[in-house]
């Protein structure tokens, strides 16, 4: 397969990589938005769990946070 | 007794060693300084050091097929077994929460991955350089190292390129680590002090529900439109299910401890194997590791332009700088975003808005490997 | 372009879907929701429901030989590793004191595993049944689900009827779920309210050297009359031996936990890559389900009967409702005697005692399995 | 093989598979018996360990039996 | 039904069973009892032992390349996983520092090592004895038992001697275990009284980059030396520098617990799988029992003497006890150097600098098998 | 090979072993005191913020933006 081949395919992936990874991910935001409209909303307050897991100084501090929180309330 | 002597004396390393054995020696010794001394990615970069220099030691041939590392490779990566091991753990470890808070957000992890297709474009030009040739397969996997998820490329490399391996898994963690250095210039350059200063609204909660049912919808789009995604995904999804569906806990906490820590060892090992000098030490690598280094500027300002635009659309509600997260390389890149922030104004906490275009760049890049699998490979 | 655009569209789930495929992937999506929403057995049926959606997505040909649930299931489910390395840590996690506190409960243990044996002539008859076939060997496969054991089932369905082994795994794990539900009625229907108070004196209590020589007799008895079931009955007393010594708590504790939990992942991926839609849907599988739930209630109707005999024997010093829980499925089939029994008598707690039956039970169905290994395998 | 001949095998395997099941545990029985005779008593009291370690109601029911126990005596 | 009973009763091991099978059963039970008694190295000698037993029970065939020890067998042992992961767990939990804190003693793991060659060239001339035949591979692998550390002798005689690697293991791990009972009266009938009260003076502080650059000099060496031993010794350099580089903790904490728990329990059960009777009830495992207690004396003897020569060269600054630590069995060796000490002294605490020559000893074993790799491999 | 051949290659192996065995080690305890001589004796740390754990900085932000969402209500 010769330079100009290459080059025109590797293009058509471009368009077509990012189409699709637009189109998936487009797709998943509306199917997650519909989702959180039909299910009831609980009290769950979200903080991010980082790859390795949290430690209890992180946990403290969370808890700490959220035990003001719910004393301003 | 000569003859053992002579024997034993053939049978050293002084005697055997070649010139390239010794420089990917010299390389293995010098990972494992940047991973303890310089912090890149240690998880990763030792034992991919250690490996590389046990696998360049002459006559033991500990990386041959009847060695260590070679038979974990050929057990682990040549199968897809041990970066699917890893993407379970890691989908046992992120919680999706702040995606699901502001889904909007996931547009971010989209463009970010524009820094994959351009480098793969990139890599082809690249056949121009005399003594450089990259086939397609090859290109597509330089590429995936702007994914900037370690088990994405490795996964897509030892698929499409093994011999490639062993450089592609180097550059790509090398860079998730030098993130907080490549990303902070061109996210100032391409964003305004009065974009930087913007504040984000607080998440919303988001319910046990959602978190429960997230994987399976993620997975259910995957399957539907890119099943050739569906093994990362797939198994990224699990781990999630495990750890959100709040049952088996003993499952969930394995996936995401003991299993990975365990996979990460043989992983790291077995891609050392493939740091051969006659591979290595070659002009691709080079060019993999400017590739590499594109890859991810370009996706960082892919973010952060989408970010841009985002910030205009919303009438200035989100602040450019989570663009950048959207290259994934949880969770170094969200943080990136957040210091950033937090020079341009001591009040802008950005972590947990920039964590979901992060994790969303994690799917964004296996999306983007299933694209690369389906038509390349 | 337009290749490229059809190349990918060829490769979508939505052009390669088969109405099989979609069926299996909303019969793994319901075996999750009952996992987690309503507590089937979770630990494996999230793993199999799961592995039962990948298995079956088109295209990526997971549960194919390259495929990462083919190439667990060749590995650990073809091979036994699985089924007996998870027999291991069952060893590691069951306390046998009660049944060595009142040895001549076993009794009930050995009564319920009619079930097996009455399932398997069920199995036969079936075969009457146009559009059902069952040959000797998958009718045993089959009987065994009444066994209200996961490994062993699992285990010997592997040996003599893999097509099957996904519908009996998931008869067998769900039975076990809905112990609380089929045994009841059975347990009411022949007891009389005067049995069902029966009290039981407290158990004896049993030394540190009688628990740690119970796993080697064990052994020995199988050894010398049954060797065909040494490898289940084998594992389970070198789990068990572990932990009752006592000198070796780092290996029972690994045993009992982290690799138990890693095996159970990949077990119960493995299986789900048996949920192929040619051979899940089908009237075999039908008859799988309903010869289930006939070896579940025959054997828990044996049980009782046995214990009515004993109360009879014992002149009222048993009460027949630990009877049920000789079917084994443990620990819930006891529970549910203790819960009966506390519903006839608010001051009759028969839990520890129905544990004895209970892993009894366990025994009784590996000693089944090894005749079925021995006669039709 | 026709269906007679499984009719009678399977028949045959209920006999011998529910004999040797019962064979391999009153033998069992026996032996364990035998043993506990043997083996001099120590003070250890058993509680059971059931398999996916211990859900509340279990704790309590074998807490209760305790408390039974002990007043038993 | 005459029929079923006949193949039932032709299935039982009671039908099936040989003499050297059921002693063999006995020699399993010998090894647990020995274990779980008296405490002679349970971690290892259960497994075995158990191993042993399920090995020879007959029809079941559990050792066979289709049994579970079979498949375990080829898969860790053959290809020599199980003991290179054990020696990367030993590396994680093994501290170097006394031996940093004085270097020159590990002259004393040297001298210890004599015990292993003179064994070699022992094994040779026990040929005259009718009845045993030693090729020097089976020789080598013999005298590594001397080694007095369990993977070093498990990976040389899996490589040199199959055959004998039961009993090559057996009488390793015993030898270990009877080291306070073998050293001592060789320690004292080759020491003075006055040698014996030798205080030592206290060791200095190690720095942690002393500890973190040992294990990759001790890979240089050995790797430009001796690439034979490499794959030993990379391994436990590999786990040390894990321990020691601190950025990993996740990885040594799992490389050292639960990772070398696992690869225990397989290693053991497989090692079991080597106890045939044909193999083990042989003239040459009562060789190799006499040889390996021969190989431990002539260690510990080397030792104590290169001990003493220490004491005369440094003017009675080391006691030459601690000589006899030199042998590895660690911690027992150095335990016992330590309790000799404090009967000869009772302020004289040697266990610290017992442990130097004691790891010392864990290399030079590594080392010696490269040798014999090198030479008879 | 006969006994003999057997016998000289066992005493050439001792040799050889013994003094692999020694140079080895020798050379080891060379450079080990060599390091300990360039090596600062103090106990040196090596600091990272890899993946793993949750980093002092990372801790503060998650509390700083509890602290920020718990203002904005
Ligand atoms: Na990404
Ligand atoms: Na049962
Ligand atoms: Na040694």
């Amino acid at each position: 397969m010769n330079i100009e081949e290459l080059l025109v395919q590797s293009l058509q992936l471009l368009g077509l990589g990012m189409g699709a990874v637009f189109i998936i991910l487009v797709l998943l935001i509306g199917m997650v938005t519909l989702v959180s409209k039909l299910v009831p909303e609980e009290i769950v307050l979200t903080v991010t769990t980082p790859r390795q897991g949290v430690d209890p100084g992180h946990v403290a501090a969370i808890t700490a946070a959220l035990h003001q929180y719910r004393k301003n309330r | 007794m000569e003859q053992g002597l002579l024997q034993l004396w053939a049978s050293t390393g002084l005697y055997n060693f070649t010139l390239g054995q010794i420089a990917m020696i010299v390389v293995g010794g010098g990972l494992i300084y940047l991973a303890i001394a310089r912090g890149f990615e240690p998880l990763l970069l030792i034992p991919i050091g250690f490996g590389g220099i046990l696998a360049n030691i002459p006559v033991a041939d500990i990386a041959g097929p009847e060695g260590l590392l070679g038979i974990l490779y050929s057990a682990g990566i040549e199968s897809g077994l041990f970066p699917l091991l890893i993407f379970m753990g890691v989908g046992a470890m992120t919680d999706f929460g702040p995606l699901l808070a502001r889904p909007s957000l996931m547009i971010l992890g989209a463009a970010a991955q524009f820094g994959i297709f351009f480098t793969l474009f990139g890599a082809i030009v690249m056949n121009l350089v005399p003594g450089i040739e990259f086939s397609l397969a090859d290109a597509a996997a330089i590429a995936i190292i702007g994914g900037a998820d370690g088990p994405t490329a490795i996964y897509v490399g030892s698929r499409l390129a093994p011999d490639l391996l062993g450089a592609i898994a180097v550059a790509a963690y090398s860079y998730m680590a030098l993130v907080p250095i490549i990303q902070p210039p061109i996210m100032k350059l391409l964003t305004t002090a009065k974009e930087r200063e913007t504040k984000m609204t607080q998440l919303r909660r988001v319910g046990k529900l959602e978190k429960i049912l997230f994987p399976l919808l993620l997975l259910l789009v995957t399957l539907l439109l890119l099943p050739s995604a569906t093994p990362l995904v797939g198994m990224l999804c699990f781990g999630n299910l495990l750890k959100e569906c709040g049952v088996v806990e003993r499952l969930s906490n394995t996936a995401a401890n003991e299993l990975i820590n365990i996979v990460t060892i043989f992983l790291g090992l077995s891609i050392g194997s493939k740091l051969a000098a006659d591979k290595f030490l070659s002009a691709e690598t080079l060019g993999i590791l400017l590739l590499g280094m594109v890859a991810f500027s370009i996706g960082t300002a892919a973010g952060v332009i989408m970010g841009k635009i985002m910030y205009r659309v919303t009438g200035g509600a989100v602040n450019p700088l989570i663009g950048s997260a959207g290259v994934s390389a949880v969770p170094m890149a969200a943080r990136v975003s957040n210091k950033i922030g937090l020079q341009a104004n001591p009040q802008n906490f950005l972590l947990m808005h920039a964590m979901g275009p992060n994790v969303a760049g994690v799917i964004g890049s296996a999306v983007a490997a299933g694209v690369l699998l389906a038509i390349v490979g």
